[in-house]
């Protein structure tokens, strides 16, 4: 049992490492975990901030079927802490009002030790006050850059996954370098497309390019054709994010608009086509263009055993559609953050000897303490570096091609691409 | 009326005494919520007193929410208020808006006053994204902590938060009451049974309508301000038209045009998506369904259902 | 008559489409008097009397009440101003009690007796035993008495009735004559009657429309002899 | 691109988002004017339509032509249908209550949109179009789609037209609309008029959703917009006017494109929305209604 949960989590010696910061009672009780496994084997619980319904639900669906595969493999490999683990999960209707309401649900009525999951930035702004309120651990996959901006607070961390302004910053260079210098974003016109914005703008000034044009789209629209005139002839790169129900007929119609006539370099994130199938009609002119990727809903050639096996685990083809429906399209590129979330809970909890809510305290520090996540059935998606002090992730970003129909990755970027300069050391907060 | 002066405080002030004993029995969990519809029963109110006792159907309260919730916050983040003056200038806020509202849309009236409010409601929400470097946008932001201690009193405290909570809505009932109560709430009853006649009876329809729609705004802001200073979020979502049809449906499913009905339409409808969240994952369905059968079997509204059968003392 | 003139008109016009429903009205309301409007239907008396409390707006002409030019005041400030007038459709709050009704009418400017200022003119018309009763569940008779009883709540100066007598009994008509009496020389009454009887018996002047024009103004006893009126009205 | 024909685009695309939201206001319009119902679940019968010729095209196959046909054909029926069973179960019992039939449409549209999520989940999906080509302008390409979109939106108004103002069924729905007490004295069994009409109302929505999904997805979300958009229409346009509707969905639908050229979209959008709002105020009763009184 320990032999095996070591091959599958060999992060955890590098994780005690990094906490010889820490305090050395919360040191022992982690290189003890059975001493600790002695004092209770009641299941641990944690709530799930589930976007069921509301604009969030393509996502949730997915965030839930890969938080079950997970916790089957947790729970199989022994828990944590030799505890068997329960997924509370809560529909938040992905509305930041019950957002907040569900994790006092999670936390007070269900009794969970800690809460993880949520993806949309609003719902994690607004419940993170919450958390902090009831002074329970909120770990969210949410990739914005509200966490490490400093706007949050000690007891919320985003562990799972980059957020938006290391991803963009990982790809200007290789977009400038490899796609043309003049680009024009097209974004939608509120935080998130915001972030975009201002980050990649910024990021392609620092490599020697220009935005040339900023396309902002009002979040009610449904139909985008009349936008388009406005892109720039001079145009050599688009740069297109867009999110919620009416993104495929954004990328259709950018499509009809060019038709099959000239065009300049297409670089879109993923999010545009989360959870769509490229075969769709209309996305044919999609071929040759390129994505950001958060993690290769393509299977590529090169894939890992750990990815393998995680793609197998949560139920996902090489072409990354469900295997019980090959209609159903899953958000691979971001639904992982979950899977590594849960890992990193384990890896803290046990970390810290978590034995009740009197220690959440010890697990946020616990992962405060983390530095190297390496790659690993834990870490499907590759290795990390988590910033302790900005409670923020970071990995590896790819860079895939649509070649024949489908994503195939051109360029990882390095972890080190990605990361900026600290805005906030939340250490020195206070509980 | 008339007769008895007394009768009509009794049950408001028979729920704040329940609620007070609330405050110490409640778990933690149905604490916080309690504290939520309080303050969401105050936006009800504001409700009620235009659409319920004067027939104003506005769809655009979102608005006048939205106005004192982010007149609170910004002040707050922004120019570092302490809460109490925060939460008066969400009332001034919710009450300014409401005034520059109604008098434009107060020209128009029933369906097109609907839409007309809708309309400003809409493009507020949208002013909201549009001034993203400054509200947050969609995002919103969180309230600091600073703004959130009223009196010495952590309002980021469950006992605190729940004080203010009822302390306003104590306010805004009594406040509710007295104002229905006066001559002035029989002219808004006129106004919404046959306004035409009423101003044969001498009153400005305008005017009173103005009035009334500048109180509910004084009630919706300060709702809104009290939100964001107990609840530490301040988001654009609470400025959509999401927060303009729920107060419609709060008053109609509680009772319009009565004293305790918005309050029990907050609560009903809370519980509701709560209770049913956890038992089954097409929640929507049940709310959906809830709704039909309270509709079919007490159209007017609970309390309304109530008062028919057992009179007026209820409401 | 000039000079005593509560209410004077100049020109009075209000035209709907094609239809002159009043054209160019000189007409003069004494004060003190009970002033009664007779003609056909369609002769323009509703809408003559809606142009005098500012329910219609004037087209063309002035409407002077106690010196002041009011042509275009809104109904509401006429109606402060001292010009009451009663619905020929009953026109109460049906959800509401007969006492909020009359309260209603009562209530401005404020006043601390206003209960018994209520029940006082309430006792007046006879509603005093309805008092908690939902004003849509009295009878007929009592809803038009209710309209009356809050055309006098308002204390006007000026009291506009519009048929007041239509379905009420016969002793209800006597209680309504009585009633009219009783509020003169306070107040002045205009009124539009069909009963003649009624007229006859109430009226100290009475001007005849037509067509939207005035045929002929003076007591009772010229009008009944006037010609024109004969021909067009009273002979029919 | 120059300024010509980027305007020609934005009226281009502005002439489909009036067309399909002409036949939508127009559904709500008659449910609205014949039966006083304000009909929030409006948008979610349009929301069913679209997603029910999802199911019909899927079901379908090959080739896109024939599934999409049947698809126009099928759905209004069946959201007709269940419109019907909707007034039938609910909308009469309560009398068509005004206050009343807010809250019951507000509670279908819940059960509409679970009904939805439940069976055909939470994702975008798209509808293949019946036939795709693109027509080719000198300055940009243009989706031949999107042009039959605005022929086919005008038969069906026709359509509709020749019904209310040429037949029996439109002078009975008339009737009924102007006084229902008279209609019934008359011999017009109005209950099956309100449910003709309801279904009607929704099978319109329907008809849209269908046209359009080709162009958008089907998402069990979608119905917000032609909702709000809708009313905004009948309202601008007056009610019962056929003719109000017509051009207020013209408007409208312009509005935006036109305004978007000068304007940052967003702003566009505010600008677009406060217009509207007072030409309501200042003409309350619609461009060419009547007085609107509840």
């Amino acid at each position: 049992m320990t032999a095996k949960l070591g091959s599958a989590f060999p992060n955890r010696r590098s994780v005690l490492g990094g906490m010889a910061a820490g305090s050395g009672l919360l040191a022992a009780a982690g290189a003890f975990p059975g001493f600790v496994q002695a004092q209770s084997s009641a299941p641990i619980k944690l709530g799930f901030q589930l976007h069921r319904t509301g604009i969030g639900a393509s996502y949730g669906r997915w965030y839930q079927r890969t938080t079950q595969a997970a916790l089957k493999l947790l729970n199989e490999t022994g828990g944590i802490n030799g505890r068997p683990v329960e997924v509370v999960f809560e529909d938040d209707g992905t509305d930041p009002a019950r957002g907040a309401e569900v994790v006092g649900k999670l936390a007070t009525q269900h009794g969970c030790d800690a809460i993880f999951g949520p993806l949309f930035s609003h719902v994690v702004i607004g419940s993170a006050p919450r958390a902090g309120e009831l002074k329970i651990p909120y770990l969210v996959c949410s990739e914005g850059y509200h966490v490490a901006s400093g706007m949050l607070n000690r007891w919320t961390l985003q562990p799972g996954i980059t957020d938006v302004k290391a991803q963009v910053r990982a790809m200007a260079p290789w977009v400038t370098a490899n796609l043309g210098k003049k680009v024009t974003m097209i974004f939608p016109d509120y935080a998130f497309g915001h972030d975009h914005r201002d980050f990649f703008t910024q990021a392609v000034k620092e490599q020697g390019g220009e935005v040339i044009a900023h396309l902002a789209i009002p979040p009610t629209e449904t139909s985008f054709t009349r936008y388009m005139p406005q892109i720039p002839a001079e145009t050599e790169v688009l740069y297109h994010v867009m999110v919620g129900p009416a993104v495929l007929t954004f990328v259709k119609e950018l499509g009809e608009f060019y038709g099959n006539g000239p065009r300049p370099e297409i670089f879109g994130f993923i999010d545009s086509l989360e959870a769509v199938n490229l075969a769709s009609p209309g996305l044919e002119f999609l071929e040759g263009t390129h994505f950001w990727e958060g993690h290769c809903r393509n299977q590529q050639p090169d894939a890992s055993v750990d990815e393998t096996f995680y793609r197998a685990a949560v139920g996902v083809d090489a072409t990354g559609a469900s295997l019980a429906d090959a209609r159903d399209i899953s958000t691979y590129s971001h639904m992982f953050s979950t899977w590594e979330t849960l890992f990193v809970i384990k890896a803290g909890m046990e970390a810290a000897g978590y034995q009740g809510p009197k220690d959440r305290q010890s697990f946020v520090e616990a992962i405060e303490a983390m530095t190297t996540l390496p790659a690993s059935r834990a870490h499907p998606q590759g290795d990390k570096i988590f910033n302790g002090k900005t409670h923020q992730v970071f990995g590896h970003q790819s860079i895939s091609k649509v070649t024949g129909g489908q994503l195939m990755r051109v360029y990882q970027t390095s972890i080190a691409q990605g990361q900026y300069p600290d805005a906030v050391d939340y250490t020195q907060q206070s509980f | 009326m008339n007769g008895q002066p007394l009768k009509p405080w009794l049950a408001p002030l028979a729920l704040i005494g329940l609620l007070a004993v609330m405050g110490f029995v409640l778990p933690a969990y149905h604490h916080n919520n309690m504290a939520r519809i309080l303050v969401l029963a105050v936006f009800a109110m504001g409700y009620n007193i235009a659409f319920g006792y004067t027939g104003l159907l506005s769809l655009g309260h979102a608005l006048f929410f939205g106005a004192g919730l982010y007149a609170a916050g910004l002040a707050i983040n922004q120019g570092g208020v302490t809460a109490g003056l925060a939460l008066g200038l969400g009332l001034l806020a919710g009450g300014g808006v409401a005034l520059a509202t109604g008098v434009l849309a107060l020209r128009t009236a029933g369906v097109s006053f609907m839409i007309v409010t809708l309309m400003f409601a809409q493009a507020g929400y949208l002013l909201l994204l549009y001034f993203g470097a400054f509200t947050g946008g969609d995002e919103g932001f969180v309230v600091a902590r600073t703004g959130r201690v009223l009196g010495g009193f952590d309002l980021t405290t469950d006992g605190p938060r729940y004080g203010l909570a009822l302390g306003l809505f104590t306010l805004a009932i009594l406040g509710q009451t007295a104002i229905v109560r006066a001559p002035f709430g029989r002219v808004m009853v006129a106004m919404r049974e046959n306004s035409a006649r009423a101003q044969m009876l001498g009153f400005d329809p305008f005017r009173t309508k103005l009035i009334v729609l500048v109180i509910s705004g004084l009630y919706s802001g300060v709702a809104g301000a009290a939100y964001g200073i107990l609840f530490g979020y301040v988001g654009a979502s609470f400025a959509a038209i999401q927060y303009s049809i729920l107060p419609l449906l709060w008053v109609l499913l509680g009772g319009s045009g009565t004293v305790l009905g918005p309050f029990l339409g907050v609560f009903i409808m809370f519980y509701l998506i709560d209770l049913s969240s956890s038992y089954t994952s097409a929640h929507l369905m049940v709310v959906g369904v809830a709704l039909l059968v309270l509709v079919l079997f007490a159209p007017r509204g609970i309390l309304g259902g109530l008062r028919k059968r057992w009179g007026t003392w209820l409401a | 008559m000039a000079g005593i003139g509560l209410l004077e008109t100049q020109g009075l016009t209000r035209h709907f489409g094609g239809l002159r429903a009043v054209e160019a009205v000189d007409f003069t309301l004494n004060t003190g008097q009970i002033h009664a409007l007779i003609g056909p239907n369609g002769a323009g008396k509703t809408t003559f009397v809606g142009l005098l409390c500012g329910r219609v707006p004037v087209q063309a002409g002035t409407i002077h009440f106690d010196g002041q030019d009011i042509t275009h005041m809104p109904a509401h400030l006429r109606v402060r101003a001292g010009i009451a007038y009663t619905f020929q459709i009953t026109s109460i709050f049906r959800g509401l009690s007969v006492f909020d009704n009359v309260a209603l009418a009562a209530q401005r400017p404020s006043r601390h007796d206003l209960g018994a200022a209520t029940k006082h003119i309430l006792h007046q018309v006879g509603l005093e035993s309805q008092i908690n009763q939902q004003a849509d569940t009295l009878s007929y008779g009592h809803q038009r008495l209710l309209e009356i009883a809050m055309g006098l709540a308002l204390r006007p100066r000026l009291l506009i009735l519009d048929e007041p007598t239509q379905g009420l009994s016969n002793a209800e008509i006597t209680g309504f004559k009585a009633l009219v009496r009783a509020v003169v020389p306070q107040t002045t009454v205009l009124l539009i009657e069909h009963n003649m009887d009624v007229v006859m018996d109430l009226a100290d002047q009475i001007t005849v429309l037509n067509m939207g024009q005035t045929l002929a103004t003076g007591t009772p006893a010229t009008i009944q002899a006037n010609a024109a009126v004969q021909s067009a009205y009273l002979g029919g | 691109m120059a300024f010509g024909p980027f305007l020609l685009l934005a009226l281009m695309e502005g002439l489909v988002t009036a067309a399909v939201l002409a036949l939508t206001a127009l559904g709500l319009s008659l449910v609205f004017g014949v039966m006083r119902v304000v009909n929030v679940a409006h948008g979610a019968f349009f929301m069913l339509g679209a997603v029910g010729a999802w199911f019909v095209t899927e079901w379908v196959g090959n080739p896109p032509a024939l599934g999409f046909a049947l698809a126009l054909v099928i759905c209004p029926l069946a959201v007709g249908a269940i419109a019907a069973l909707a007034n039938g179960l609910v909308l009469k019992r309560l009398n068509y209550d005004p206050e009343a039939t807010i809250v019951a449409t507000i509670g279908l549209l819940y059960i509409f949109q679970q009904m939805a999520l439940t069976l055909y989940g939470p994702d975008a999906r798209p509808v293949p179009a019946p036939f795709s080509f693109r027509v080719q302008l000198p300055w940009f390409g243009y989706s031949g789609y999107k042009l039959a979109v605005i022929g086919a939106a005008a038969v069906v108004l026709a359509g509709v037209w020749l019904v209310l103002n040429r037949s029996k069924i439109g002078l009975v729905m008339r009737a009924t609309q102007i006084d229902r007490e008279m209609a019934q004295a008359f011999g017009i069994n109005v209950d099956r008029v309100y449910a003709g009409v309801f279904a009607m109302g929704a099978g319109l929505a329907a008809v849209a959703a269908v046209l359009i999904v080709p162009i958008q997805q089907a998402h069990y979300l979608m119905g917000g917009d032609p909702l709000l958009l809708s009313f905004i229409v009948v309202i601008i346009g007056g009610l019962g006017s056929l003719r109000g509707t017509l051009v207020a969905a013209l408007l409208i639908g312009l509005s935006d494109g036109v305004i978007s050229v000068f304007f940052s979209p967003t702003l566009a959008k505010i600008i677009a929305t406060l217009l509207v709002a007072l030409v309501l105020v200042f003409r309350p009763q619609g461009l060419f209604g009547r007085q609107v009184t509840r």
